[in-house]
């Protein structure tokens, strides 16, 4: 282990060193106890981050996609071109760059500020918010329908396949991988999700069978926490070893 | 009833939206795809409406000289800051986020207080595992035993004889009783999700657009 | 001009491959329309005990005997996350009952759109409760949109304003244990619910109680207390009983190498 | 107090403490604990190591800073290993606060492996879309990035010479944060038939090992575990293989407290502790 010099102080890499260090150090405070050096660190943060968010919306949304935008549709409009400015064909379909269709998400965008100025002029925010959330839930039903809740169910069918050559090749599975063990774990599988299945049941009541499922069911809810939670202490620690690396190779300049 | 248009919108939006899924049909297909590039433009303008709350959540903290009220000038010192070197300044052709003092404040600044926050679920990963960790009943036991078993089988800790087998268990344990519970909670917050956005979709759900007072 | 309007109806076609899900989709809206007349028609259904939901009244009682405020974070997703809209109506439920009691209730924001949204909503319910005088709008602040930023800004409320009662409710990422861990640190009740797969497990050992996935979106429901809204419940389980079968069934198909089985259900490669 | 209920109630700030050291450590003085490699690494490794021609490698830079101490790694020891096959890599990124942490990788492979830019590796940037990306990358890379990160013109770039598209390329191999992987492999891989590799942070790799199992991907990398294996494979141990030790301590200290909570649970508190929603409801009534 060779103690090189420090990082220096007088260049930008090293003084932004120096700061990156100080403020790892004040996070790492808190472990201890709240204090002036996490406030400090915590205030700046969420200040720094505002900002930069700001100028993230600023130069990836709002500028390319609606002030150009707009700006080329005024020029088109401004040549007396009419369907170039609204970026649509004879037909009304939509050809190119949106232009002036951008004065729709623009309006909604002003909509939500009115909320601000008055509150008579709420419900003009609210159609701004039911947009939002509007195409957003749109988005969602089939969406959800399809990634979560058919495809795991296909994706639990098709487990079974594997058992019979002639479904195996279709399904693109390799029928030699079927063994005497691969078949207890389908079934263990499939009665594993049945059971957790049966534990989101609302409005049955909880008798009989459907209690001993639900009952297995949590057990299997409970071993799937427990492994979750081993397996992402390694990713955790991943980081903090990130900041120890930091911390000794960058600012203290240790070679090993 | 003022909450009628609002309705409306969103049913529309959502229909256009569902539409746009399951039809071939070109002009509703563009269309779709050009509100749904565009919607978040309604999220940029909302950013306003957040810088709002927080200044006068600093200002009025400035103001009255609250306890801490010297925290409030660095958070309005790091968002100027930002502000200043991403939205006004050029350097060349580099605006914004290239912006040599403003990717300078992003490294040496932003980035390292979220990394070491991230870093501190090392510490807290640890502290509930301790706590929380207890065989106190048969459910408790196979969280603890599913966890302990899974880290063990991450890390060559253990080596030699049964302990070779670790990884294979872990893996197991991830491959059959995880991925069977993981099924199935997805199938329910698939079937959730489906509904509640059908609710917003129909106006059945709607306290989320609060009041509808004049 | 009916013909035009005709001809129109026959060049659409449902895209290649989303016949199951809009078959699937019809008939869980079909279950829903079943399910809503019958409420709406004055039928009252039960639904079972889901433990974190009893516990929200309580913990909201607890902040108030000991004279704390009570802290609710929608998650860290915009509005456009059904978790997060899911979380809003809980978080009206809340309002209503802190307002009842006089106590204090913070919403810190991640997202502005939710943060108006969680203003309106707080309000709505303060003025329901006749409790209007007493709403605090700056209770329901915006803090900022970098998720650890955030999360450092949160657990600082958290140790300096020590709320007796924490909801942590919709969607999160890593920062859940932070969260979590901190307010169990100060000691107080915290009821979780997300539908975010990765971070239940840190939530089941660090909260009181934790609404597991499709639980969150049943307690939005059942919190409502409405009976048109409650019986979308039903619909749920209908679905799930329903995939239940198709599992159950399906499974035995694929077994005996019903090639045909799996082309339906689009599985083959 | 006795010693098994101190056991039981150790302030969690020991817990702290007890972590930091045994992580700090290893990486002030690595113990060269062993590191066994797997078959879905391999095959990555394998993968590249049989290919020929100068086709690039399109390297998918889609992580930031916070998962830059799993992913990292992962991605100098593919540059390194490709590059030593003079094999060009081109680095592209589809989310949004992944230049900075890309940029650092770029300039550590010009410094440590003299690489040229724009010849054996170039960086096209960030550019918002994801899918749209990827489709437009199929019909042409230029599209989406017509000027690379440094402002060049992509086209003129002497790694471009004869890629026009994906499909061009030898191969995908995307290092994923979050879910962008799904959209490389259904749309670059199942679709344009380019193959696909992946690298994912140690939390996500376990959703992304059914796309290995079925074949839909050439191969996984796993966290800093799994970039451990590929530096071990390309025999140039670095931050990753390090890691793996301050891992095992740190598990080794997690599991201990575990063991030290269990056994004073057992033999102190047992049967004591009452949820305290419990015992307020109790003390209600």
């Amino acid at each position: 282990m060779i103690f090189n010099l420090i990082a220096p102080f007088n260049t930008p890499e090293g003084l932004g060193i120096w700061i990156a260090a100080f403020l790892t150090l004040c996070i790492f405070s808190f472990l201890y106890k709240d204090n002036p050096f996490y406030k400090f660190a915590e205030h700046l943060f969420v200040g720094v981050s505002t900002g930069y968010y700001i100028s993230i919306y600023y130069w990836n949304t709002l500028k390319p996609n609606l002030i150009d935008e707009l700006r080329k549709g005024f020029s088109a409009l401004g040549e007396g071109n009419v369907q170039k400015a609204f970026g649509l064909d004879e037909n009304g379909s939509i050809i190119a760059e949106p232009h002036l269709r951008m004065v729709v998400p623009l309006m909604l965008g002003i909509f939500i500020f009115l909320i601000f100025i008055s509150r008579k002029n709420a419900w003009l925010s609210r159609i701004s918010f039911a947009w939002y959330i509007g195409v957003a839930s749109g988005i969602a039903i089939p969406a959800s329908m399809a990634t979560r809740v058919l495809i795991q169910a296909q994706g639990s069918v098709r487990d079974f396949c594997i058992f019979n050559a002639g479904c195996a090749n279709a399904a693109g599975l390799d029928p030699q991988t079927a063994t005497t063990s691969l078949w207890i774990n389908s079934a263990l599988l499939l009665i594993g999700t049945l059971c957790a299945v049966a534990y989101f049941f609302f409005s049955l009541p909880s008798k009989g069978v459907l209690k001993a499922m639900n009952k297995v069911g949590i057990y299997f809810l409970m071993i799937s926490f427990g492994a979750s939670f081993g397996y992402t202490v390694m990713a955790r620690i991943s980081l903090l070893i990130g900041r120890f690396q930091f911390l000794f190779y960058d600012w203290l300049g240790i070679n090993i | 009833m003022s909450n009628r248009g609002p309705l409306a919108v969103a049913f529309i939006a959502g229909m256009l939206m569902i539409g746009d899924y399951f039809l071939d049909w070109g002009p509703l297909n563009s269309y779709a795809e050009w509100v749904q590039k565009y919607y978040i433009i309604i999220a940029a303008f909302a950013i306003v409406l957040g810088v709002a709350s927080l200044f006068k959540l600093h200002l009025g903290k400035l103001k009255r000289k609250e306890d801490g009220w010297r925290y409030s000038i660095v958070t309005f010192f790091g968002f100027f800051a930002m502000i200043v070197t991403g939205l006004f300044m050029t350097s060349g052709d580099l605006t914004g986020t290239k912006h040599p003092w403003n990717a300078w404040l992003y490294t040496n600044v932003q980035l390292p207080l979220g990394a070491t926050m991230f870093s501190l679920l090392a510490f807290f990963i640890a502290s509930a595992a301790y706590r929380a960790f207890r065989a106190r009943s048969l459910e408790a036991t196979l969280l603890l035993l599913a966890a302990c078993l899974v880290m063990l089988g991450q890390v060559p800790i253990l080596t030699g004889g049964v302990f070779e087998s670790l990884p294979e268990i872990k893996q197991w344990i991830l491959d059959i009783p995880n991925m069977a519970s993981k099924r199935a909670i997805m199938i329910g917050v698939g079937l959730g999700m489906m509904s509640t956005a059908l609710k917003i979709i129909f106006g059945i759900e709607r306290t989320y657009l609060g009041g509808s007072e004049e | 001009m009916i013909f035009n309007f005709l001809n129109l109806i026959f060049q659409i076609q449902i895209k290649e491959g989303k016949g199951p899900v809009f078959l699937v989709l019809v008939l869980f809206i079909c279950a829903l329309v079943f399910f809503l007349d019958k409420a709406r028609k004055g039928a009252s259904f039960k639904i079972r005990k889901i433990a974190g939901l009893d516990a929200v009244n309580e913990a909201i009682g607890r902040a108030t005997e000991m004279g704390k405020s009570i802290l609710y974070t929608t998650g860290l997703e915009t509005a456009s996350h059904i978790a997060t809209i899911a979380s809003l109506t809980i978080l009206s439920r809340v309002a209503k009952r802190a307002a009842r009691y006089g106590t204090r209730l913070q919403v810190p924001s991640f997202d502005p759109i939710v943060m108006t949204l969680s203003q309106e909503i707080v309000r709505e319910s303060y003025l329901e409760e006749g409790m209007i005088d007493s709403f605090r709008k700056d209770d329901i602040f915006y803090l900022t949109q970098e998720q650890f930023a955030y999360t450092a800004a949160v657990e600082g409320v958290l140790i300096r304003e020590k709320p007796a009662t924490v909801f942590l409710m919709g969607y999160f990422y890593a920062e859940s244990l932070l969260l979590a861990e901190t307010g169990n640190s100060i000691g107080a009740i915290q009821i979780a619910g997300t539908d975010a797969v990765t971070q239940l497990p840190f939530f089941i050992v660090s909260c009181d109680y934790t609404l597991i996935g499709e639980e969150l979106y049943a307690a939005s429901a059942y919190l409502s207390e409405d009976s048109s809204i409650i019986s979308s419940l039903k619909a749920q389980d209908f679905g799930k009983a329903l995939l239940w079968i198709f599992l159950f069934i399906g499974s035995i198909f694929t077994f005996f190498g019903s090639v045909k089985f799996l082309s339906i259900i689009g599985g083959s490669s | 107090m006795n010693i098994w209920q101190k056991l039981s109630s150790i302030d969690r700030r020991w817990v702290f403490l007890a972590m930091a050291l045994f992580v700090a450590f290893p990486v002030l003085k690595p113990l060269g604990l062993p590191v066994t490699t797997t078959k879905e690494v391999e095959d990555i490794h394998s993968f590249i190591e049989n290919l020929d021609g100068t086709k690039p490698i399109i390297l998918g830079l889609d992580f930031g800073p916070s998962t830059a101490p799993e992913l990292t790694p992962m991605a100098k020891a593919l540059i390194r290993h490709s590059l030593s096959k003079g094999i060009p890599v081109l680095g592209v990124s589809l989310a949004p606060d992944a230049p900075g942490v890309a940029n650092d990788i770029m300039k550590w492979a010009e410094s440590e492996l003299n690489a040229v830019m724009g010849k054996d590796i170039a960086y096209l940037g960030y550019k918002v879309g994801t899918l749209n990306v990827i489709l437009q990358m199929g019909q042409g890379i230029s599209k989406p990035f017509p000027k690379d990160y440094y402002g060049n013109n992509t086209d003129d770039l002497p790694i471009m010479e004869g890629v026009e598209t994906l499909e061009d390329c030898a191969m995908v191999v995307g290092l994923e944060a979050t879910a962008i992987s799904d959209l490389w492999i259904q749309y670059a891989g199942d679709q344009m038939g380019v193959p696909i590799g992946i690298g994912m942070t140690a939390v996500s790799a376990p959703e992304a090992y059914v796309f290995y199992q079925s074949g839909q991907i050439v191969g996984l990398m796993g966290g800093m575990k799994g970039a451990a294996e590929y530096e071990l494979l390309v025999n140039a141990p670095g931050a990753a293989v390090q890691g793996m030790d301050a891992q095992s301590l740190g598990h080794i200290v997690i599991l201990v407290f575990i063991i030290l909570g269990n056994l004073g649970y057992f033999f102190g508190t047992k049967g004591q502790e009452i949820s305290r929603l419990k015992s307020l409801r109790d003390g209600e009534k």
